[in-house]
């Protein structure tokens, strides 16, 4: 066996990485300040949540060309340090490192699913970083460095459910994507039942990816609710509109994940989405001048893009909350930046004027419900005026005064909790 | 009342496994029963099934008409691919499985570049029936339908035709066949083709039901591949078929009864079970059982 | 002193490319240059450069049981990711209330190398068809991926740890509790991502694991792998169990792959269902079919380049493009991969050369 | 009590019947030919010898023991040695290393180089051992089966054709060195397809036909058999054409 010929190792070689290894404690590294403000993006633009995502990163580009076009923030031109965080988790945790430890961003904008936003948010508070979530959300979180300006399940699920209890019955089924969204989304429906006097008749988690129906068409006809309440996620779990188109199986529903991201109602053929209620902040549709104004800008900035959705108006609005914050501190240094977000900002985002709350990080904003026409149109049926994020204050979160770092579930809250039964 | 639309909503429902299980499979199992290739891209052929049935739907042609375009040119892109891969892999099978996965990989990522997620659906034709309190779609029924049709035209085509003679040649002893004076590099060209063509008419009639995007076919390649290795590759009806009746009943079982992730993990342990029993599959048992049977 | 200077002497035995003096010189070299990294890499490439480490086990796990033994598994990010959330479940409930690394290292261990135990048992003790295992493993991933997806609901607790669904581990509690990172000993140094301390605890695990297996492959062991790779019918015949040594073969791969995972969970904290996906899947193979499968050398040469480029790639929307073709174009051209086939072509140009210079002398 | 006693042994393919209900004996230090047209279902008895297939029905006695559903290596380790028809040697490895493997259940060290080197004089291969069998002519490759079949020091030695592919001064080599392990009290069985071969070895002979026995018995009895020409003849085209047989 030790017949081998050649070289044979010794231990003294050890001695050089060694050497080399002591050397390398004694490193240092320097960083110094761009001209340029940089926010970093880190946005789907391949995988799976690559078509709902895409037009956020349009929202950034507008606003970003807009302040740069008036003359910057602080003298300063904006500058979007883009990634793409190709729909995969882990990416968005070694990006988002990438951005505070490579590119030395100012503020990083990244995570489209509430997993993704978990992975990018946590380096970025870790890192004292201050970190926007662009898009809809599951609600609750309270924490200094993160700021959000999707509508959240007070704004959207409560207005939402209380309509059609009141238009269509009590009855309610749920289907929601099995994870934490779907999951908190669901509670919330049950507290909505619970609060406007519905009833769950039934509920269904779907696991990510799964595309086949037939036993949850089956279950719904066998509880026949009054209106469904979907949290269905991704292109695969959409299959379940045409299977119970075909099956004769549709009935009314609400959700706050189809048409206001996905566009649903313009990418499939009727009769699949008629009746779905959709309780939003804006759409492409949204029946304001402003709306169309701003549709008018971002399509200026990409004309290709085929529908602007909620995320643009949000991923919009996160840059000129920025934009306004650090004129209003007079610099980009993170704590001053933090003061000036929690000093009461506005701004005529596209559907209307929205409010940072200091308290909680997230936005007031103007609510509509829209219904999906026989034509697959979208018709706006109420308008539910301006809603404020209260359910964290009631919880007594007022980040102003106290710091926290962590999110609020809904079955924390035993107002909430009381009305899931199992 | 109660319990016969209990029953009937339990037999649509193994009416419909089945249906799913058979046609993500079938151009699976034909190519691994007669080449012993595991192509990792027929969730490919059926994502490209899908998207020419869309484009065609949508450019005026008859659905129905859509569809086996679809088919027609998946089982080309099938026997591009045999004669630029697969060939160079010939009895070199875990290599084959790698290559194929890399032009997996290749395919579904170059259709989200080219045509992006944005990829219209074809509306379900025929509309529902009621049974009960419940109702179903036809056009489920009618894929049910059609994936038996397909299982019997396959074994006609094997029975009865001469490139299933000849195909069943090549499969048994390719080295006789070639002395035979078959061309089994055709035969295995055409046979490539053949399940790529398969599933991609597969595609085209599930893309029918459901959305229509890059990833379309990974949705149905895992059961399709446990489809397969319950299966097994001697007797390639027979194991289709027995392997798809069985599959279905579990699936169907626990689903109905608990949830989709355990009718999955069910299929799965199943199968476990199955190969630890019958390590060639259903069919080479089956085979076996007859033969003895036969001698008694 | 004997028994130790005849393991040496399998560091250089004919299984695997380095029975030269200049290879081990160059390995030297290899090694100085990485532990002097934190004297010239700034603090995100350092990072990144620990977590592309963590990459190297999972990439040796392959290629053992693919390149020396061959079997060929699509599944290997199973035990990554089970050797991941085990560690992170035991860290969680041992490590953040007693302290204990050891009893959650051990843990992370050892339940992928029972799941490797127990489907290796039915696959090998079956005699099932290489292509079979393959996608066996393939679609056992895929399933974890699917079941893990759906423990977001409050019912999925193990002790304190909520494994939190397509969210990740702990990270769907109210208070978040995050897997932990190694901490050895009370108050001793803390081996987050972003540490010198995991850099070279990783650094020195992927030497010693590469020169461990170097060992493996040209032992007793080793020359059985190959004979069971090249013919397991003969090798049989020769008095071996076959199906017992893919076992423990399969299971010292899920060994090495569970080693990548736990590594990644303690680098940041972090741990969610997309890694028994199918991404994570293809990619080793990848890696080890293009450095070249037969090679530990080239396997870890390999996968450094490559998780390098694939990072790198992140930049535009070609990234798996890329790869995929990456991977057709060496499994055409280059079967036995990319670096093997140029080691190997230099070898015979050399011994060529040598023999041209002797006919003339 | 013969060494290995085989009863009724049934094996079928795909509704194929491979072998059919063959007996078969042979008593400690026989050496045995197996002859039979192609596809006579010589080499699934073979494998149904070796074990690395299991039979549908019958009996496999070795040493008094029943080994029917024993494990090619179980068996291996009870004395059965086998060269396979195909090259059973490793192209990747050395020499030294494919005789190493069933070297090494026993030995190690000295004692092991020792044996190597043994081997490899008795197998005309010395001076041979560090390089890579790829390298080796086809000859050399065969006896190297062989020697690895030695290697493994059985009580009964299966060689499966040892002369395909050799030249007519091989062939005779290998017959010498198939008689030379014989009178060492080993038990050989051949199957052969060469008759030139055969014939060099003048051993007592078994006729498979259709998986069955079909006739039995010395060579000189069985050459003279008309129904062995008859189905000899049969196949005998391709046969004469590979130049395998003459009549």
């Amino acid at each position: 066996m030790s017949r081998a010929t050649g070289f044979r190792p010794s231990w003294k070689w050890a001695v050089v990485p060694l050497a080399l290894a002591a050397a390398g404690l004694f490193s240092t590294t320097d960083a110094a300040a761009e001209d340029p403000i940089k926010i970093c993006v880190i946005d789907d633009h391949s995988g799976d949540f690559a078509l709902i995502v895409k037009p956020k990163t349009l929202g950034y580009e507008t606003a970003i060309a807009e302040i740069n076009e008036a003359g910057g923030v602080l003298g300063r031109q904006l500058e979007m340090v883009f990634y793409d965080g190709q729909s995969d988790v882990k990416r968005h945790q070694e990006l988002a490192q990438k951005c505070i430890l490579d590119d030395e961003v100012d503020v990083i904008m990244a995570g489209a699913t509430s997993s993704a936003r978990e992975a990018a948010r946590a380096v970025a508070v870790e890192n004292e970083v201050i970190y926007w979530h662009n898009n809809q959300g599951e609600g609750g979180i309270a924490d200094k460095y993160s700021f959000f300006t999707g509508p959240i399940p007070e704004q959207q699920i409560l207005t939402g459910v209380s309509y059609m209890i009141e238009k269509y019955g009590p009855k309610m089924y749920i289907l929601a994507a099995d994870y934490g969204f779907g999951q908190v989304s669901a509670l919330w429906t049950h507290a909505a039942a619970g609060l406007y006097g519905g009833e769950v008749v039934g509920e269904e988690f779907i696991p990510l990816g799964n595309s086949d129906f037939a036993a949850t068409i089956a279950n719904i006809q066998k509880a026949k609710p009054d209106f469904g309440v979907f949290y269905l996620v991704g292109g695969a779990q959409y299959n379940y509109y045409p299977q119970a188109a075909a099956a004769g199986a549709n009935i009314p529903a609400v959700s706050t994940v189809n048409v206001q991201q996905g566009y649903e109602h313009k990418r499939y053929p009727p009769p699949a989405l008629v009746d779905m209620y959709i309780p939003f902040a804006f759409v492409e549709e949204t029946p304001t001048d402003s709306a169309r104004a701003f549709v008018e800008k971002a399509r200026a900035i990409n004309p290709d893009e085929p529908y602007i959705n909620q995320m643009t108006r949000c991923a919009y609005v996160a840059i000129h909350m920025m934009a306004l914050a650090w004129e209003r501190a007079g610099t980009t240094e993170t704590q001053a930046t933090i003061a000036a977000l929690e000093s009461g900002l506005s701004f005529a985002a596209p559907e209307g004027p929205v409010f940072l709350d200091p308290a909680t990080h997230h936005l007031t904003m103007d609510i509509r419900m829209g219904r999906v026409n026989e034509n697959h149109d979208l018709e706006f049926v109420h308008d539910f005026g301006a809603i404020e994020p209260w359910w964290l204050r009631t919880l007594g979160v007022n980040l102003v005064r106290t710091d926290e770092a962590r999110q609020f579930l809904p079955w924390d809250d035993p107002r909430l909790a009381q009305y899931k039964t199992e | 009342m109660e319990t016969i639309s209990f029953i009937v909503g339990l037999l649509y429902q193994y009416a419909d496994t089945i249906a799913l299980l058979a046609l993500s499979a079938i151009g699976l199992i034909i190519i691994f029963g007669m080449m012993g290739v595991i192509n990792m891209a027929h969730g490919e052929m059926m994502m490209i099934g899908a998207y020419i049935t869309s484009f065609a739907h949508y450019a005026g042609i008859p659905t129905a008409l859509a569809v086996i375009l679809g088919g027609i040119g998946a089982g080309l892109a099938g026997m591009i691919i045999e004669r630029l891969v697969i060939r160079r892999f010939y009895g070199q099978l875990l290599s084959s499985l790698v290559a194929t996965w890399g032009l997996s990989l290749i395919l579904s990522q170059g259709a989200l570049l080219v045509f992006g997620q944005l990829i219209q659906s074809v509306p379900t034709p025929f509309g529902s029936f009621t049974v009960g309190e419940l109702s179903y779609s036809y056009y489920r029924m009618f894929i049910f339908l059609v994936a038996m049709a397909m299982i019997a035209g396959l074994w006609a085509l094997f029975r009865f035709t001469r490139f299933g003679v000849r195909a069943r040649a090549t499969m048994e002893n390719p080295r006789m066949a070639r002395a035979l004076g078959v061309d089994t590099s055709r035969v295995y060209a055409l046979t490539f083709g053949l399940g790529t063509m398969l599933g991609g008419f597969a595609g085209g009639l599930l893309a029918l039901t459901s959305t229509i995007g890059p990833f379309y076919g990974m949705t149905y390649t895992p059961q399709a591949f446990i489809t397969v290795v319950v299966g097994g590759g001697a007797e390639i009806v027979t194991g289709l078929l027995a392997s798809v009746l069985s599959l279905g009943a579990i699936k169907t079982i626990f689903m109905n009864q608990t949830n989709i992730l355990l009718g999955h993990v069910a299929m799965l342990v199943l199968a476990f079970v199955i190969i630890r029993l019958m390590p060639s599959g259903i069919s080479d048992w089956v085979e076996r059982r007859q033969v003895r049977v036969r001698e008694r | 002193m004997m028994p130790l200077r005849r393991h040496l002497g399998l560091l250089v035995g004919p299984q695997e490319m380095g029975r030269t003096w200049y290879f081990w010189v160059g390995f030297v070299i290899v090694i100085g240059v990485g532990a002097a990294a934190p004297q010239y890499l700034g603090r995100f490439d350092l990072l990144n450069l620990a977590n592309f480490l963590t990459s190297i086990f999972l990439a040796l796990s392959l290629c053992l049981i693919w390149g020396f033994c061959g079997i060929l598994s699509l599944g290997q990010a199973a035990f990554l990711g089970l050797g991941g959330y085990a560690y992170g479940v035991a860290g969680i409930n041992f490590i953040e209330s007693h302290g204990n690394t050891w009893a959650a290292l051990g843990i992370g261990l050892a339940v992928p190398v029972l799941l490797a135990a127990v489907l290796g048992f039915v696959m090998f003790y079956a005699r099932l068809k290489g292509v079979y295992v393959a996608i066996l493993m393939l679609v056992v991933t895929l399933l974890f991926e699917t079941f893990l997806n759906q423990t977001a609901g409050q019912g999925w607790f193990i002790g304190e740890a909520h494994l939190g669904g397509n969210n990740g581990l702990g990270r769907f509690s109210g208070v978040i509790k995050k897997p932990p990172s190694f901490i050895f000993s009370e108050g001793g140094i803390k081996f987050l991502g972003k540490s010198y301390a995991f850099f070279y605890l990783t650094f020195g695990l992927a030497v010693l694991c590469y020169l461990g297996l170097r060992i493996l492959v040209n032992s007793k062991l080793g020359y059985v792998m190959v004979a069971i790779r090249e013919d397991p019918e003969r090798t049989e015949a020769l008095g071996y169990d076959v199906r017992l040594i893919q076992l423990i073969v399969f299971c010292i791969s899920a060994l090495l792959a569970s080693m990548s995972g736990i590594l990644y969970v303690s680098w940041g904290r972090f741990i969610t269902p997309d890694v028994f996906g199918v991404y994570n899947n293809i990619l080793p193979v990848i890696w080890v079919a293009v450095a070249g499968r037969k090679s530990l050398t080239a396997t870890v040469i390999g996968t450094l380049v490559l998780v390098w480029l694939s990072q790198r790639l992140t930049e535009t929307d070609y990234a798996f493009v890329v790869l995929g073709g990456i991977l057709l174009g060496a499994m055409m051209l280059l079967p036995e991969g990319v670096i093997t086939g140029i080691v190997d072509r230099g070898t015979a140009l050399r011994a060529r050369l040598a023999a041209r210079k002797s006919a003339r002398a | 009590m013969p060494l290995l006693e085989v009863e009724n042994l049934s094996k079928a393919f795909g509704g194929v019947r491979a072998v059919d209900g063959v007996d078969f004996a042979l008593e400690q230090g026989e050496l045995r030919c197996i002859i039979g047209p192609n596809g006579a279902g010589k080499s699934t008895f073979f494998k149904l010898l070796l074990g690395s297939i299991k039979p549908d029905r019958g009996r496999i006695r070795f040493r008094d023991r029943d080994v029917t559903r024993a494990e090619p290596h179980t068996r291996a380790h009870m004395g059965i040695g086998v060269k396979f028809q195909h090259l059973g040697v490793y192209g990747d490895l050395t020499v030294r290393h494919n005789l190493q493997l069933p070297l090494q259940h026993s030995l190690s060290g000295e004692a092991m180089d020792a044996e190597i080197a043994r081997l490899l004089a008795r197998l005309n291969l010395a001076g041979t051992e560090e390089r890579r069998v790829a390298e080796l002519a086809h000859g050399q490759r065969q006896w190297l089966a062989i020697g690895m079949a030695l290697a493994m020091r059985p009580v009964l030695l299966l060689l499966d054709e040892p002369t395909a592919g050799m030249g007519p001064e091989e062939t005779r080599e290998t017959g010498a060195l198939v008689h030379s392990v014989h009178e060492e009290g080993v038990t050989v069985v051949v199957v052969e397809h060469d008759m030139a071969f055969v014939r060099q070895l003048g051993a007592p002979v078994t006729v498979l036909h259709y998986g069955r026995v079909f006739a039995e018995g010395p060579l000189a009895a069985i050459e003279s058999n008309e129904d062995v020409r008859h189905i000899y003849l049969g196949a005998s085209r391709t046969m004469a054409a590979r130049g395998r047989y003459d009549p």
